[in-house]
């Protein structure tokens, strides 16, 4: 079964307990992103201090790859300076591209590296990258750059 | 199978059945409301067509021209027969989606066109009814002609059941109505609809009628004419035939003064630089080189349904229907949406798995072998009503058995153990 | 041949070459210019597709749509690559005829759509360029535009040697241009216009520019980039691909902004009962299930065309096209219609016979095994400017050789002889 | 050759020395028709009195066979009845899309049945019937019957 390669631990618990769910105030700039092909929704807010990604807060309904990725997102980024946010983003972008062949750094990705058997899956690499995009999307209205970003 | 369809021999048609997926899974193939698989018969009509006649359809007049146009003009006369209508009143489309748009287009075009088509203009006062259970295709075009023309849009509600809620039929549709388009049967739920019913209801107030027959045709023996329907859309790769050929009926009355669509080559009487008069239907609305070889394989697909029957499809399909509603309804954790019981219903079963998100179902299954659509359907708002953002869909084609039934609720046990709910 | 072109292995592809007509005549088929023939690959990769990895393309998420959408996507790669630009710039239509009707009436719904879309809206006071040699295709989808917006149509005449009469282009291309709608080879004279030239002008003044490609992507290296224009059409059939497909090519930063125009299943970002929104391109352009199989084919077409070598296949059909108007111009009572010289010119042969019917000769020609086109070849109004009613057209393609033009030189001889002129 | 079995003598005849060819007045009615595929067209006049078609005149462009058939459908039918003209026209359409299975009637289509031979060329049979199509919409224009006509 293929399947446990795809559906880590990990995965499962982030879908079950979702970090920083949610919408929360304040915040700079909000993202709606949907996956026209399922209907998988997410909703999602940053609020940015000086360079530094303060929160993320989101909504969404969608399967247990789109919500646990946008949960793991939030551990990657939050706290950090919105350059390594991106740079990190471009990380598990390229990962989840990578149709099974990149190699993922866990010391950039952290539990984001549980998402590799997912990138085999290439109608589900759309659900690992929902959040991202609303992330992508909301922080380039912040006014932080996204420039770089694939 | 008590039936009688040879279901065995049927499949051995079907190359594509008799390979495996995921690591040397069987593939249990329920995924034909989405498209349906190719008999051989098929691809060979296609294939012998390329390879001995083919040349440009309507437009040469050398020996493979003439050989050509016959398969394309017998393609069309077969199908014409298949559901109970004249030649000429079929137009090849490239789907059913073009079919639909072609009609709605043509409506907004009736505004600068002669005073024949005056019957088709649609303006502000107008309204247009459509249903919540409506496949986007047979949803969006009429939207966007209501947004370019100021007519209203309506439509009928669906009942906790999944039937469409009629009881309003004559406050929604009136002497202010346009076009009432609705679907034959539906994609998700697998609701077979009471359109000749309504259809005559459009009658009786001057509206014109369109049937979305995508989900009906292929599964059942459809005769447009005595649906009494003025318009019918399908589409040939929910039928055992090609992709990229769909059809679109008109009553010959509607088609010889409606607008046309699509305009260039091979749709126009005369052409000059400042003005163009248009050719007769159907060639009015088949613009450019033609899917000729889509509409020959079309054809073909049409003669394997026939000689199999389709009375004999539509009850072996209801079978199927019949043992999956049965045996979803004893598996705790999963409900259907729609018709629980096989009356005036298809075989399209959608449901839903507490505590599994479809997405996360559909791919369990599929690492049983199992092909299954998961999503909206292309019926968002359809999913909306049932307060669902997905469901996971199982649909039935000839080629199917009870094996794959039996195949379909193991897998969702599977999936049950695998997320560990139910 | 000269150009090295190995024309008897290349015919060996293509099994329909290998039959015969009108009792057991050799085929000489000499009209490709209105469709191409296919080769053993295009069809095989079609097949298999169809026997291994058919699936609704975009909507599953089973293993069997995965490798469709892989298959159709990379299609539509190959075939980026094959013109020169990005494959998200490329949409799927059913043909070119499509892809101009996709334009004309997106400007058309442009009026209606949000303020993004502002810079398409055509309206009174607009003008729309086309010139006098254009294909129907591309002549009376903008006379419809003009004649829903109120647009006024204006056209490039062509010469007595049958090119373009540029003189008055910075007259007839001004601020008020909306588009410049211009065939990149002529389909019945063969002219190779200077579409850069044309495109350059209508960016001058803001116009958006279209290329019918038909003629010259199948029969030479085209880079649409550098062509400069904004928008390009052709079509699967005529470069030995399926029939039922084309590619509409539009630059990127105006596929984001323009409106929509087929709706439906597959186009959509999110739909509601009163209003919908739509999926970014090239998707928000392929409404309903696409021609999968064929964008398989055609992206074959495309492997098997760049084996061979685009410039090759130039080289060889200008070596014929030279071969046949010097063979022409040795017949007495033959007239060619168009450039008698191979320069700025494919392919494309028309000539008219004094004192017979281009039916008649089409006729004689048929019965000694030789397919050319007798008409006005979807372009009337060129027909006009020259003062015949029909011409006959002989086409070349990579599979034809000096043979095939002898058979047609005699087989002029012989209507001649037949109908006792010349 | 199948040629010859086409190109009949009469036909050629006709369309070299083509009877009662040209626009007269007066007439009752007058149809224009063309051939959308190859450009052929015909414009062609009727003048009917009491129950007889007292002359039709034409004018037009095409190939031998548009031309030399409707040269003949002047010959079958001026001076006759307008219902025998019809029935004429009914057997005259009945042989052209017999694909050569249909015996012609020499009695009832006179100079028609060398047409015979186009029976068989799909592609030229709307040829045949330009003029009679032309004939058949200006009867009806006339206000002579074409009830009962194919
Ligand atoms: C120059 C040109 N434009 C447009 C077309 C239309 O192409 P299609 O019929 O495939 O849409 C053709 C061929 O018929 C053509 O030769
Ligand atoms: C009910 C219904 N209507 C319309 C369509 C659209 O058909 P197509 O995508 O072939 O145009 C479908 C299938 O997708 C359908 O199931």
């Amino acid at each position: 079964m293929q399947l446990q390669q795809m559906y880590q631990e990990i995965i499962l618990d982030h879908y079950k307990n979702p970090h920083r769910r949610g919408l929360r105030e304040p915040f700079d700039a909000e993202s709606f992103q949907v996956n026209p092909t399922c209907g998988d929704e997410v909703t999602l807010r940053v609020k940015v201090s000086g360079d530094t990604v303060e929160d993320v807060s989101y909504e969404g309904q969608g399967c247990s790859i789109s919500q646990a990725s946008t949960s793991v997102l939030t551990d990657l980024v939050v706290g950090g300076s919105v350059d390594k946010a991106l740079s990190t983003m471009d990380a598990f972008i390229e990962l989840m591209q990578g149709r099974g062949q990149v190699e993922p750094d866990e010391d950039v990705l952290e539990d984001g590296i549980a998402f590799a058997g997912v990138a085999k899956y290439p109608a589900r690499v759309k659900c690992a990258l929902l959040g991202w995009m609303a992330f992508k999307d909301a922080v380039a209205k912040s006014g932080g750059s996204t420039e770089g970003a694939s | 199978m008590t039936d009688g369809l040879d279901v065995a021999a049927l499949r051995a048609d079907f190359p594509i059945l008799g390979r495996t997926v995921r690591d040397g899974k069987r593939l249990v193939y329920l995924d034909s409301g989405a498209t349906s698989q190719r008999p051989r018969q098929v691809l060979d009509a296609e294939r012998e067509f390329l390879e001995q006649h083919n040349a440009a359809v309507h437009r040469g007049a050398h020996q493979l021209a003439e050989e050509a146009d016959e398969a394309y003009e017998g393609a069309r006369s077969r199908l014409a027969e298949f559901v109970g209508v004249d030649a000429g009143e079929l137009v090849f489309t490239k789907n059913a989606t073009e079919g639909i748009n072609l009609v709605a287009y043509a409506l907004g075009n009736a505004a600068t066109a002669g005073p024949e088509a005056h019957r088709f203009v649609v303006g502000e006062g107008d309204e247009i009814v459509v249903t919540e259970m409506e496949h986007h295709a047979n949803l969006v075009p009429w939207q966007e002609l209501c947004k370019r023309t100021g007519a209203k849009l309506r439509w009928f509600g669906v009942t906790d059941d999944g039937r469409l809620d009629l009881s309003n039929l004559d406050d929604l549709v009136t002497e202010r109505t346009k076009v009432v388009a609705i679907t034959q049967q539906s994609n998700v739920v697998g609701t077979v609809n009471p359109v000749a019913r309504i259809a005559a209801r459009g009658r009786e107030v001057g509206a014109l009628s369109i049937a979305d027959s995508c989900q009906s045709v292929p599964h059942s023996k459809v005769d447009l004419r005595s649906l009494g329907v003025d318009f019918a859309v399908f589409s040939g790769h929910k039928m055992l035939g090609p992709s990229g050929v769909g059809v679109l009926y008109g009553r010959r009355e509607l088609l010889e003064t409606m607008p046309p669509f699509l305009t260039g080559g091979s749709m126009i009487e005369s052409v000059f630089m400042d003005h163009t008069t248009f050719a007769a239907p159907p060639q009015r609305f088949e613009a450019g080189s033609p899917m000729s070889s889509q509409a020959v394989g079309l054809g073909a697909a049409v003669d394997y349904l026939s000689v199999v029957g389709m009375d004999r499809v539509a009850e072996h399909e209801h079978s199927l229907t019949e043992a999956a509603l049965r045996g979803l309804a004893e598996i705790p954790g999963v409900r259907v949406i729609g018709p629980t019981e096989a009356v005036d219903r298809g075989g399209a079963v959608s449901f839903v798995i507490d505590g599994i998100h479809p997405h996360d179902a559909g791919q369990v299954l599929d690492d049983e072998g199992i092909a299954v659509r998961v999503g909206h359907h292309c019926a968002w708002p359809l999913h909306r009503r049932f307060g669902v953002p997905a469901t996971v869909r199982a649909s039935f084609y000839l080629y199917n058995d009870l094996d794959d039934v039996a195949s379909l609720l193991d897998g969702i046990r599977t999936a049950q153990k695998f997320f560990r709910v139910g």
